[in-house]
């Protein structure tokens, strides 16, 4: 198979596989043809079941954003939550899982800008900063960074690990502050700033507001159902303020907040 | 062992394997394009063009069921003069074999989407394909494809206005399909293309509301293989135009069941969105199930079903 | 937290959960007898019974498909005087509720099966289905469930003579259903049960030939639950009567997502092939979905999805 | 779960999994509930999945019968013809495999009869024969063996190692003379034997036509696709000849071959 493109397809080795907190794993994978091309935001599709599976149920990839990449490797945070990301669990170092990927629109990343730029992440919006603020070597970052409580602050520890400040809050008090996101976005965030959030809807929402009020730049990693997470199917659109629909696999996952309305 | 020829001329257009990408599936071609040439694809056959862009479905458009999926895109595309002015140059370069797959609300839409076509007459295009899985607003909202005589009015009129052959989508959601088949073959289509998507929903447990925006979508996938080749089987019994199959194909086997049912190609649809190689995987498995089987053509399969049938 | 209360009545029978077998899929009910009381299923619908005997198909009669299967049984069964003299006194025995699921060719054998019965009157019986999915052949072997006046016909013969509620067994291989949901609502069904299996087909690759004897047969298992589901919701926005939803069903989760569609109980088929212990297991399931969501009993669930249908 | 019948539903423990030939395995389980119940020419329906595997594709069981048993161990011979199989393959020590079993009618096993006893086995239809060689001690056997060639004679170690005399034959002559079990059948049958026979259909016939010829009565262990495997699909009939059809699940797998027509 001629592989020409700008994404690859390609049987990535288990390098291990680590249950990190409650319901969520840390996932590494050998993936020589896809871990140097990856930029922040971007994400793979990930063929959940074992080699050589003969079967045609789950049918669908399931998209995952890339957490950090070191060499030809890369490490994916997530969340077990249904049967995909449940099998996905269950593979074990050594095995193989095939990946499409890198897929997606990624961050920002080249815009030379000196504002002062926000990681804001909720949940598990938190692990695609990681490679954010590995990928943004020039920029004053911060990151800002909650969950309901602390042992689901899933892909903190790898934000950390880039030697940013972060500001952790938790609904619950046990890491950080209480609260949300936003009750910490508001205390530092300025005019002219910028900020790069990735999280649930709602989040995303209420930074989008916060934004707009302190009149910040806003770019909002989104995550749509999507079923085939390179262009082909328009199944995975989020509406566009301008009216129409735009595919959240190939035009995002990043969007400028006011390119798109969430709720449409 | 010789090579296998996977040349075959489905009602009259010449294409060099079997292969098609299904509508909706592969969009326009270029991200395939990207990971193989088009040329390596028997035809590909377009996203469902209309006269004015389409905005398509809000809210949840994709869900998936046990081997399958089910989809509410509601036809979303930019319309027929940017299929003509950005996509089928493009596709040309490629070498591609275009289908061009035409939806509209009303018998007008339909012909003055073709007739747009016919005027610019772009070379890369091989045939149109008629969905007439598409709410016929003058009816009431009743799908072209759910009655048989607007099914052929719509062929009827577009029979009369194309310049390349015509291909008729039949959908699956019907009591009987013969009488669909039998209706646009006299009113004028070269083939038919079957079957289009069940109808299908899912529901969510938390809200207790539909999953799709749309509340029911269209299933697709190996789920419904079982349906689909029944009703090329069913077709192909009653009918003498060509059958293009389509529906859960996913392995070079999948696909000669649908040639030994009577059809002379496939398309490939959901199975693009597992593995992007679907068609090309396919095409090499079609071709040493004949090598295997002591067929040096496809055409030599082909005919002997056809004789079946007669027989 | 205090137990949820699973009784519900459907057309009048009361139940004690909502989580029924299907016919052809649990025989006379001996088979899960040896594995659990038959009082924990809801109701037990027994083989589609006929007047004579029916031998069945020849040939190959099962066949797996992508998350399905194909039967083609052929309603192989003893007959109502076999039924009567053998299963109706043993499952009396074992304290379960019955549904006897009735076949017949033409109208006449329908209404002897059930004048039969009647005649007879064994208390274990609780309901009569109607599986109307036969070929009739007084009408050219075309089915009773795919013309809505013959299936109107049909019921209304049955509904003069059943002393028990009668359910109709509705095909899912139409263009709309609800024309015959409300056809056999007006021609006296107390309740509806839908869905059939689907009308699908495998061929060998070896012989080229259908691998089932019957060439077609009925497309069950989790599958075909999408088209089951969108059905169910389609006929319960449309007529009034109580609905039970069966296709594909093999979790609490699945069995809920048809009480949501406003499904008043369930049937479990292809599932226990799989499992036989499956229909406890959606029992329990659909016990602790309605206890997170704060329903003390299935009547709540029931009565909030009739007050949205109806809102 | 009450599991008072007499058939049961245990997970058992993979002990071993060997592949032993060209396509076929050999797999030991743990099943203390099961694998005392079985008598020869039983089966057990097996769920190929990996535990707690959730997808409804492949949807049935399968059914193989059991070779041998030693204590509350029983081991299975299979053949990887399809995605079942295949799966199936791929499960290791230690794993669990969901069975129900014992299913089917056993050989008669209960007959005290004098007769000399031939059992006779082609191909996969081999292993039950060593079960049933070992649970036929008080009467005089010969297994007669049969396969395409040598590598092919899957079980054939299991039914000598009961110790009773083993006739091989093979198509190409690889082990054991030339030809087809019913060439050296014909050789040592005599009016009034016993034959108890598994293999393909056609294998089956011409045992049956030969035990007509020679006047000695003959039972037929039938293979037919099965969705339940025990009795309630009435979907693996085998025709009969008075009229009808049987179960091939629970009338069979073991019918007098005079019970049925395998062409019907
Ligand atoms: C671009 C993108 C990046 C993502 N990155 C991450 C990540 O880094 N870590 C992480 O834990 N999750 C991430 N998700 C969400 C993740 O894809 C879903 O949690 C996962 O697909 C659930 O699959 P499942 O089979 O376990 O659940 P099921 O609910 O059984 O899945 C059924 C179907 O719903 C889809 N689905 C379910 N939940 C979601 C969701 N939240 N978003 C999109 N589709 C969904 C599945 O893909 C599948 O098609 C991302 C999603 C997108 C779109
Ligand atoms: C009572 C009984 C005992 C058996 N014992 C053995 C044994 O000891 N060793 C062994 O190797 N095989 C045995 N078989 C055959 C074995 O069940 C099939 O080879 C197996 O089911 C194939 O499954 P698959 O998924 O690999 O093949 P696929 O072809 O992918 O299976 C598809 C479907 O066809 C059915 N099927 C395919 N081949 C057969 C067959 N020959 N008989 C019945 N159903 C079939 C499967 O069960 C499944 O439902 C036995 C069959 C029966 C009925
Ligand atoms: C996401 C999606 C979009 C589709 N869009 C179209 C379309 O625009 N026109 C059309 O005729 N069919 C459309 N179809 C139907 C497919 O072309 C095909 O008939 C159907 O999906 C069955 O084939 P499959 O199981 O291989 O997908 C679409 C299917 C899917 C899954
Ligand atoms: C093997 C088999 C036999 C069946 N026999 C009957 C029958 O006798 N009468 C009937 O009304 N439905 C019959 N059905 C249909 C089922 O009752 C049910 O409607 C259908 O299988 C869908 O449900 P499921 O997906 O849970 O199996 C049969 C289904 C199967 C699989
Ligand atoms: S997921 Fe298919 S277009 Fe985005
Ligand atoms: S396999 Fe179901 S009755 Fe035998």
């Amino acid at each position: 198979m001629d592989q020409n493109g700008l994404w690859r397809c390609e049987d990535a080795a288990v390098v291990s596989q680590q249950k990190s907190g409650p319901d969520w794993y840390r996932l590494t994978l050998r993936a020589p043809a896809i871990a140097p091309l990856v930029q922040a935001g971007q994400f793979v599709q990930v063929r959940v079941h074992p080699d050589g599976w003969i079967g045609s149920d789950p049918l669908l990839r399931r998209p995952l954003s890339v957490c950090t990449v070191h060499q030809d490797e890369l490490t994916l945070i997530y969340r077990v939550v249904g049967r995909g990301s449940f099998i996905l669990s269950q593979r074990q170092a050594g095995e193989g899982i095939n990946l499409l990927g890198p897929l997606g629109r990624p961050f920002p990343l080249t815009a030379a800008e000196q504002c002062p730029l926000f990681l804001v992440g909720g949940g598990l919006g938190i692990p695609p900063l990681a490679l954010a603020a590995k990928q943004t070597p020039g920029r004053r970052r911060t990151a800002i960074l909650g969950a309901r409580s602390k042992s689901y602050l899933a892909g903190a520890e790898e934000v950390a690990a880039t030697g940013i400040p972060v500001l952790v809050i938790t609904e619950d008090g046990s890491s950080g502050s209480t609260g949300r996101v936003t009750d910490l976005l508001a205390k530092h965030l300025g005019p002219g700033d910028q900020v790069w959030a990735c999280g649930p809807d709602a989040m995303l929402m209420a930074v989008s507001a916060l934004c707009d009020r302190t009149q910040a730049s806003c770019w909002l990693s989104i995550e749509r159902p999507m079923a085939c997470g390179f262009g082909v199917c328009i199944g995975c659109t989020v509406a566009r303020q301008r009216g129409g629909f735009a595919k959240t696999c190939v035009d995002g996952p990043v969007f400028r907040s006011t390119e798109v309305n969430l709720l449409g | 062992m010789g090579e296998v020829d996977l040349n075959i001329a489905v009602a009259g257009i010449p294409i060099n394997n079997p292969v098609w990408t299904a509508s909706g599936c592969c969009n326009y071609g270029r991200e395939l394009g990207t990971l193989y040439p088009l040329r390596e694809l028997g035809a590909i056959v377009v996203k469902g063009t209309s006269l004015d862009p389409w905005e398509g479905n809000p809210g949840r458009r994709v869900a998936e069921t046990p081997s399958g999926m089910l989809n509410a895109i509601g036809l979303q595309n930019p319309g027929v003069e940017h299929l003509l002015r950005v996509e089928l140059p493009w596709l040309e370069q490629q070498g591609a074999t275009v289908v061009v797959n035409v939806v509209g609300h009303t018998v007008a839409e339909y012909v003055a989407v073709i007739q747009r076509l016919a005027e610019a007459g772009p070379t890369s295009v091989a045939a149109i394909e008629l969905n007439i899985s598409c709410p016929n607003v003058r009816e009431g909202g009743i799908e072209f494809g759910r009655d048989p005589s607007a099914a052929a009015e719509v062929t009827r009129a577009a029979a009369r206005v194309t310049p390349w052959p015509l291909f008729v989508k039949l959908s699956p959601n019907v009591s009987d399909i013969i009488p669909f088949a039998r209706a646009v073959a006299e009113a004028g289509a070269d083939a038919l293309t079957l079957i289009n998507t069940l109808v299908g929903m899912d529901i969510d447990l938390a809200s207790g509301r539909p999953v799709l925006g749309n509340t029911t979508g269209g299933l697709s996938g190996p789920a419904i293989l079982p349906v689909a080749l029944r009703m090329v089987w069913d077709v192909t019994h009653a009918v003498r135009i060509p059958v293009v199959g389509v529906g859960g194909i996913r392995s070079g086997d999948d696909a000669v069941r649908f040639l030994l049912a009577g059809a002379q190609a496939v398309q490939v649809g959901t199975a693009i969105f597992q593995d992007p190689w679907a068609p090309i995987r396919i095409r090499d498995g079609i071709e040493a199930y004949l090598r295997a089987h002591g067929h040096r053509s496809l055409r030599s399969l082909v005919d002997a079903v056809r004789h079946r049938l007669d027989g």
